[in-house]
């Protein structure tokens, strides 16, 4: 290709001045919704190596990720929710890291904004209560009072409202409708890759959801807050207020939320406080890890998962992520616990 | 001149030779497609029967597997079928206008035209059937829904985005219709004149030769070319994954938000988020897929050599 | 003769040979008021031009053959309703595939220049320019080797059958199992080669040529239908005008056979390789993804074209100004449209082949 | 019912090459008309020209004028069809339809004009046009067999029977006896005398013994060299034809002088 | 180099029907031998059992003993490829390969055995087999075009050229004329006169003329009835089987009164 005979001479100059030395192939696979953002990381270091390495990262799912990761065919995996042992997995992420902990570090934080389409109005607000009642089907028309009242300026149609959800299985949707259970009290359903309500209109993948709202009338979905686009979002009730989804916002709601129990130092697994009160947090987020182990037997491939984790989590990192694809940043104490994890990662 | 029949110069001796090994890659190329079909077999069991009995958490909102893969397979079967029934008569269609009606000038750039519908990637068909056919079709789905709405089919309520699984067997129809064109118009086109020429001579019109000479002497292959079209429907992934709204149970409702997914969409969809058992779940839905082509071409090659026999009677 | 049996028809009357036809202006006569009749709910009701189409179509194909019918009469009518109804089909499959060209090519051109078709996505800043040249090689090289794979073993099978096998069980077997496989759906196609590369090189392994595997397995089936057919075609006359030269029966297939049914054959082979090379699911399972351009199917990961194009408009970025196009979606239709110039090229280099190679009649 | 036909200059062209030039002739009703000459010189083509299957063939085409019992055949009022319904025609290579049986052969173009058709008409013009072509105790026995699954002259035989079974008014046969032996040529031969008492018949003919025992007027085709167009030599009565031809290449021809 | 064959009790069936049954009879060398008889008597069949053919027709089998100078033809050492390039055969119906020019029709035989060959040796056994079929002055201007443009007449003698070129030791021929005009017939007539001082000739006709001219012995093969198999029912010199034959039913078929 025309960029690549000369990307190792004029690209590092430009990059960083901690030029990492390193070269060779990184592989890493997992959460589709990580691959802009591997994208812009693997970018940057491979600058940072004066092109002498190469990331490659396979979007192909949070879940084959993890089971590539603990297969031992990646170096790393991204993934959307956190290792749990209901199939083993945390067990067996174990043995592939030698018998030592795997390490998981947030990666970004995505707000997950509920976006909609409906003629005539371009912002709303709403409780986690109607949000839910309107996924499960039970608010169907944009004029339902539960709507107007909180709206009271809006021009309410008489409107069917056509909820749109993720057909595939998704991160995405377990972080949305693990908030909907937490935060309101007339969402019943367990909080799941697969939507739980059944019927409906589904879409495939986060791009899906977005054609299909925007390509329809009276709609409402949920996606990652970046890829909406010009379409409306819903400002969410948190405490007394509503709030619109925002990098800050979510990266508040983070960094008061509680550790998942019985983890290991080095993982950083969290249960998202959905219902936070604190002042300007948005809880309806969603959490990317990076999983990888503290050790790896091969000197090169440690420092190439050290060195890129390490950048990922880096300020840099983090903003050349933002830059690229819209996520939000992780806050500087998060960022900084990561990165000392990170730098633990040892060969042997 | 050799002076005997039998063969003994060394050049005749080579040519049996070369037929022996000629005969032999064949016989393997045949043994090979068997051996990779068998391969296929073989993994989706060995990797999908433990997922036939899985406890009932892996099976969603289904008690067990059947309950599980019943609306998959049922839409599945439902998509193919509409795309066969909008594709088959409009590509046979296709096919005599390029073999038959067309003239020569006209009939070469419409194959060509046609043969381009196959180049597109299933992406860009899913790309097109959400962002241009399903917000075209999301009126005509209104108006049948307040139409026509007494036929189970358009019971409705209409989808609010179009992407019905109407949409997607109309997808479908239009990917298989360069495969089914392609073959029939080949097959058409190589009716031995003097057939045609019986036929026209016996005053038959242009549609009564076709029918006399053409459709007789091409059905094989015209059979042939619409199981290659149901494969391809019954197999589609990543098309209907994109058009389709999946998620609903056994309907014939063809015009609401609440489809059934199919097979092989349902396994694009949820293998990335998969366990390794939810994977097995996923692996024999693919096994019962597999199983329903093996019976769906059973029944076509019964009802063809039925027929033949009947015709032979 | 007729002393002996009933006339089939009367044979009083001498039958004209112009009698009972349409005028030669008919069809266009009706045409026009076909366009006439469906533009009048368009402006009374206000329909769009998709019912102004369908009730033109409607009308035609209704009035032309009733018109018939009461002239020309049922044989007459319906020769017309057929010749109605087969352009008909033309014109309706034809209008999907210009929106869809369309589409592709209002959406797909700006992205497309110099830098877009040889530059890979490999880059080490974010302000870099990057292309598709990395899954333009990936998709020539992996459906190349898929090519390579199922072309011999398709055609070779298709010969057996209809050469060797012609009556036997295994052949049967075969012709049978052969119609199965054109249904295994891709994403399992897919799945298989991931878990036999894994079984042979190790886990999570992601190679070109497990793409190319995976769609051989898609190809094959077609390149075995569409030759058994066209073998099946060439007149038995010919092989025995061959068996009596004293050639032996693999030359003559080589030589006389399979020659006279080339063209079809290589309209076989485009058309398998049309199938396949937009398959996605299979390649993203098994050649991975990656930013480099990779020459070598047997080590490391390959990007194609469609995997491109869908893990671009799956995660597009975000845009540049806000409200513009977001650099994915650009990228994958401008992907989009370059994977189909290369089929079409593709599909007119086979044509102009077939058309080298095929039998020569006439003058 | 029988039809004359009238050939006025007409030239016969595949694409661009001229196959046949400058033809006048009387065809009359209710006769037997034959055709002679060498091989390539545009019999057949010169056949096909009268009942328009010519035109089927992309890219033929004729200047000139038909004329059918005063019916320009060319016109662009006539219908082909119907044209091909009243001049029936048997080719030289027999094409029997493959996937029918042999009765459904016969019934072929009847079936085209009456869909419904008693069993026992369908029956009686079976048995009548098998026995016109000297087919039916070959056959009758097998009527629900395939048609090719017989030999060459019994497929020649059963496309003769299926022919005449629609009864035209003019039937133009090509060499219909090349595939026959003697006693189906014989048939047949009887078979065109008695039907020339009601139809106009055309038989294109290298036997010339044939031309001579059946026809009435002959005509004779020749080429003035290879890749010349062919043409009319002579028409004439065929009992003149024979005794005393008007032109010497004629003679030269029927005598086996030629060459 | 021309060979004689034996034929003793040979049954033919195409899968369980019998078509032929139990013919003996010995083709001399240097001769030419002709079969006649009416239509699906099994001629073609029994033809082409003499240089296995009949075998490439699926289910197609023989039973008995056809020795060729002393070997057995169906010996299982036998192998058919090198039967047919010295046996060598023309069919009924003209049948030009499709792909090629006439040029390389001609030149089939030799080429797709995969022989060398000088381009002087080549174009000499084009023109040689060409002149013999009595073609060449037709197409000598258009070697490169495609054989199937020519007329019927044409295609079927490219067919004889194209059997002549690769000079086989027996010629079978089936019906060679029945496609072509006098001319072409006689020169076809001369041609195997030629031909039988080297070669061992075997001709089906309907024409008994031609038998009769060409032939030095003949054979009449029948039908006992419909649907039964074709046996011999007479072998013996031409001129004995013309002025005098042995067998009544021969002697009626010859002189027309059959039926
Ligand atoms: N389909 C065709 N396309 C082009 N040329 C043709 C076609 N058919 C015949 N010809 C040419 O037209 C001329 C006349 O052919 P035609 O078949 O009419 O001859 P014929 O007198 O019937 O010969 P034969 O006695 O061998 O059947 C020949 O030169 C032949 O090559
Ligand atoms: N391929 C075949 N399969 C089955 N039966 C056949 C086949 N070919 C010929 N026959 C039958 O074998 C018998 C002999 O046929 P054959 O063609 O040898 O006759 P023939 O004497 O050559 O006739 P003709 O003079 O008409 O060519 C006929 O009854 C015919 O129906
Ligand atoms: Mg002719
Ligand atoms: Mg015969
Ligand atoms: O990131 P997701 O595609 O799993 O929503």
């Amino acid at each position: 290709a025309g960029n690549e005979s000369d990307a190792g001479t004029d690209s590092g100059s430009d990059s960083s001045d901690t030029s990492g030395g390193l070269s060779g192939d990184l592989n890493g696979a997992g959460a589709s919704s990580q691959e802009k953002a591997q994208g812009a990381w693997a970018t940057g270091f491979q600058g940072m190596n004066d092109g002498n390495v190469t990331v490659n990262y396979d979007p192909v799912g949070s879940g084959d990720g993890r089971t590539n990761f603990i297969s031992g065919g990646v170096s790393f995996a991204g993934s959307d929710s956190y290792l749990s042992d209901d199939e083993g997995e945390l067990t067996g992420a174990k043995d592939r890291c030698g018998g030592t902990d795997p390490i998981e570090v947030p990666a970004y934080v995505s707000p997950i904004a509920v976006t909609f389409n409906l003629e005539g109005v371009d912002a709303l607000n709403l409780d986690a209560d109607t949000i839910a009642q309107i996924f499960d089907n039970k608010i169907t028309t944009w004029n339902d009072p539960a709507i107007a009242d909180q709206n009271p300026d809006a021009d309410l149609p008489d409107t069917a409202i056509t909820p749109v959800h993720r057909s595939d299985d998704s991160g995405t949707t377990k972080n949305f409708t693990d908030y909907l259970g937490k935060a309101s009290s007339s969402w019943s359903y367990e909080a799941e890759d697969a939507f739980p309500v059944k019927g409906g209109e589904a879409a495939e993948g986060t791009s899906g959801v977005i054609s299909a709202v925007s390509g329809g009338t009276g709609t409402i979905g949920y996606a990652d807050e970046s890829q909406v686009g010009d379409l409306s979002v819903v400002s969410v009730k948190v405490g007394e207020e509503y709030v619109a989804p925002s990098a800050e916002g979510a990266a508040i709601v983070v960094e008061t939320s509680p550790a998942a129990e019985g983890r290991a130092d080095v993982d950083m697994a969290v249960d998202i406080d959905r219902t936070s009160t604190e002042a300007g947090a948005y809880p309806v987020v969603l959490l990317s890890y990076l999983i990888a182990c503290q050790t790896y037997e091969d000197q090169a491939e440690a420092d190439l998962v050290k060195g890129y984790l390490s950048y990922i989590v880096s300020d840099e990192g983090q903003q050349a992520a933002a830059d690229e694809a819209g996520s939000a940043p992780l806050s500087s104490s998060v960022a900084e616990r990561a990165q000392s994890i990170v730098d633990a990662i040892t060969a042997g | 001149m050799a002076t005997t029949v039998v063969a003994e110069d060394t050049g005749q001796a080579k040519a049996r030779v070369g037929d022996r090994v000629f005969s032999g890659f064949a016989l393997a190329a045949g043994i090979a497609i068997l051996v990779a079909l068998a391969g296929v077999f073989i993994f989706l069991a060995i990797e999908g029967i433990p997922g036939l009995a899985k406890p009932a958490e892996f099976y969603g909102d289904a008690s067990n597997f059947w309950g599980y893969v019943a609306p998959l397979l049922f839409g599945t079967v439902l998509a193919a079928i509409i795309a066969l029934i909008v594709a088959v008569p409009l590509a046979w269609g296709i096919a005599l206008v390029v073999s038959h009606y067309a003239p020569k000038r006209v009939a070469t750039p419409i194959a060509y035209v046609i043969d381009l519908l196959a180049a597109v990637p299933s992406v860009v068909f899913g790309l097109w059937g959400i962002s241009v056919l399903a917000p075209q079709l999301k009126p005509v789905y209104v108006w049948l829904d307040e139409n026509a709405g007494w036929l189970p089919f358009f019971a409705g309520p209409a989808s609010g985005t179009g992407r019905t699984i109407l949409t997607a067997g109309l997808v479908l129809a239009i990917m298989i219709i360069p495969i089914i064109t392609a073959i029939s118009r080949e097959v058409f086109s190589q009716t031995p004149r003097l057939h045609e020429e019986a036929a026209l001579a016996l005053g038959a019109t242009r549609w009564e030769m076709v029918r006399m000479a053409v459709f007789p002497y091409a059905r094989s292959g015209m059979v042939s070319a619409v199981m290659l079209g149901l494969g391809r429907a019954l197999g589609e992934t990543m098309a209907v994954a994109m058009v389709l709204s999946a998620g609903g149970g056994i309907s014939f409702n063809l015009i609401s938000s609440t489809n059934p997914a199919s097979i092989a969409s349902n396994i694009a969809s949820n293998y990335k988020e998969g366990t390794p058992g939810k994977i097995q779940v996923l692996i024999a839905t693919g096994l019962v897929l597999f199983l329903v082509t093996f019976l769906v071409n059973f029944a076509a090659r019964w009802i063809v050599t039925r027929n033949e026999r009947k015709l032979a009677r | 003769m007729s002393t002996t049996a009933a006339p089939v028809r009367p044979r009083s009357e001498p039958v004209s040979f112009t009698a009972a036809r349409l005028p030669r202006f008919a069809p266009l006569l009706v045409a026009v008021v076909a366009i006439a009749a469906g533009a009048l709910p368009m402006l009374l009701l206000g329909w769009g031009v998709v019912g102004w189409a369908l009730l033109t179509g409607l009308v035609y194909l209704v009035a032309l053959p009733l018109w018939s019918r009461v002239v020309e009469g049922r044989r007459g009518a319906a020769d017309r309703m057929v010749t109605g109804l087969v352009w008909a089909a033309c014109l309706v499959a034809i209008v999907p595939l210009v929106s869809l060209l369309w589409t592709v090519v209002d959406r797909g051109l700006p992205a497309i220049n110099s830098t877009f078709l040889t530059y890979s996505m490999y880059r080490t800043s974010l302000d870099q320019e990057v292309g598709i040249y990395h899954a333009l090689i990936g998709t020539v090289l992996i459906t190349l080797f898929a090519a390579i794979i199922s072309v011999p073993i398709g055609i070779m099978a298709a010969i057996y059958l209809i050469e060797y096998g012609k009556g036997k069980r295994l052949a049967r077997w075969i012709t049978f199992l052969v119609d199965v496989m054109t249904g295994i759906p891709s994403i399992v196609a897919g799945l298989f080669a991931f878990a036999l590369f894994i079984l042979l090189f190790g886990p999570s392994t992601r190679v070109g040529i497990g793409g190319s595997v995976a769609l051989s397995l898609l190809m094959i089936p077609i390149v075995v239908r569409s030759t058994e057919e066209m073998l099946r075609l060439v007149p038995a006359e010919l092989r025995e005008a061959a068996y009596a030269l004293g050639v032996p029966k693999w030359r003559t297939i080589v030589k006389v056979v399979l020659p006279t049914a080339l063209g079809g054959i290589v309209t076989g082979v485009t058309l398998s390789i049309a199938r396949v090379v937009g398959e996605t699911a299979p390649l993203l399972l098994i050649a991975g993804l990656t930013t480099r351009t990779n020459f070598n199917v047997f080590d490391g990961r390959m990007t194609t074209l469609p995997v491109l194009i869908y893990t671009q408009n799956a995660n597009p970025g975000i845009a540049e100004v806000p409200g513009g196009i977001r650099p994915g979606i650009e990228m994958a239709w401008g992907g989009a449209l370059v994977l189909i110039v290369i089929v079409m090229v593709l599909n007119l280099a086979a044509r102009i082949i077939g058309k080298i190679f095929a039998p020569k009649t006439g003058h | 019912m029988a039809k004359s036909i009238t050939v006025d200059d007409l030239d016969i062209y595949y694409g661009d090459f001229l196959a046949v030039q400058g033809v006048s002739m009387t065809i009359k009703a209710r006769s037997v008309t034959a055709f002679i000459g060498p091989s390539g010189c545009g019999k057949s083509t010169f056949l096909r020209s009268l009942n328009r299957m010519h035109e089927v063939i992309p890219g033929a085409r004729v200047e000139g004028k038909v004329m059918v019992d005063g019916q320009s055949l060319y016109d662009s009022a006539v219908d082909p069809v119907a044209v091909r319904r009243q001049i029936g025609m048997v080719f030289q290579r027999p094409n029997p339809f493959p996937t029918m049986s042999i009765y459904d052969n016969i019934l072929a173009g009847n079936r085209l004009n009456s869909k419904k058709m008693k069993k026992a008409e369908a029956d009686e013009i079976v048995e009548r046009s098998l026995k016109g072509a000297n087919l039916w105790n070959e056959v009758k026995d097998r009527l629900g067999k395939p048609g090719m699954g017989l030999s060459g002259g019994q497929q020649q035989r059963l496309c003769i029977a299926r022919a005449i079974a629609v009864q035209p008014e003019v039937l133009l046969m090509d060499e219909p006896c090349s595939a026959l032996d003697p006693i189906s040529t014989s048939a047949i031969e009887d078979l065109i005398h008695e039907l020339k008492s009601e139809y106009t018949i055309v038989i294109v003919t290298h036997n010339m013994q044939q031309a001579a025992r059946v026809s009435d007027e002959t005509g004779f085709f020749n080429l003035k060299a290879a890749g010349q167009p062919g043409h009319l030599v002579e028409f004439n009565s065929t009992q003149k034809m024979f005794a005393n031809p008007d032109n010497e290449a004629t003679e030269a021809y029927i005598s086996g002088r030629f060459g």
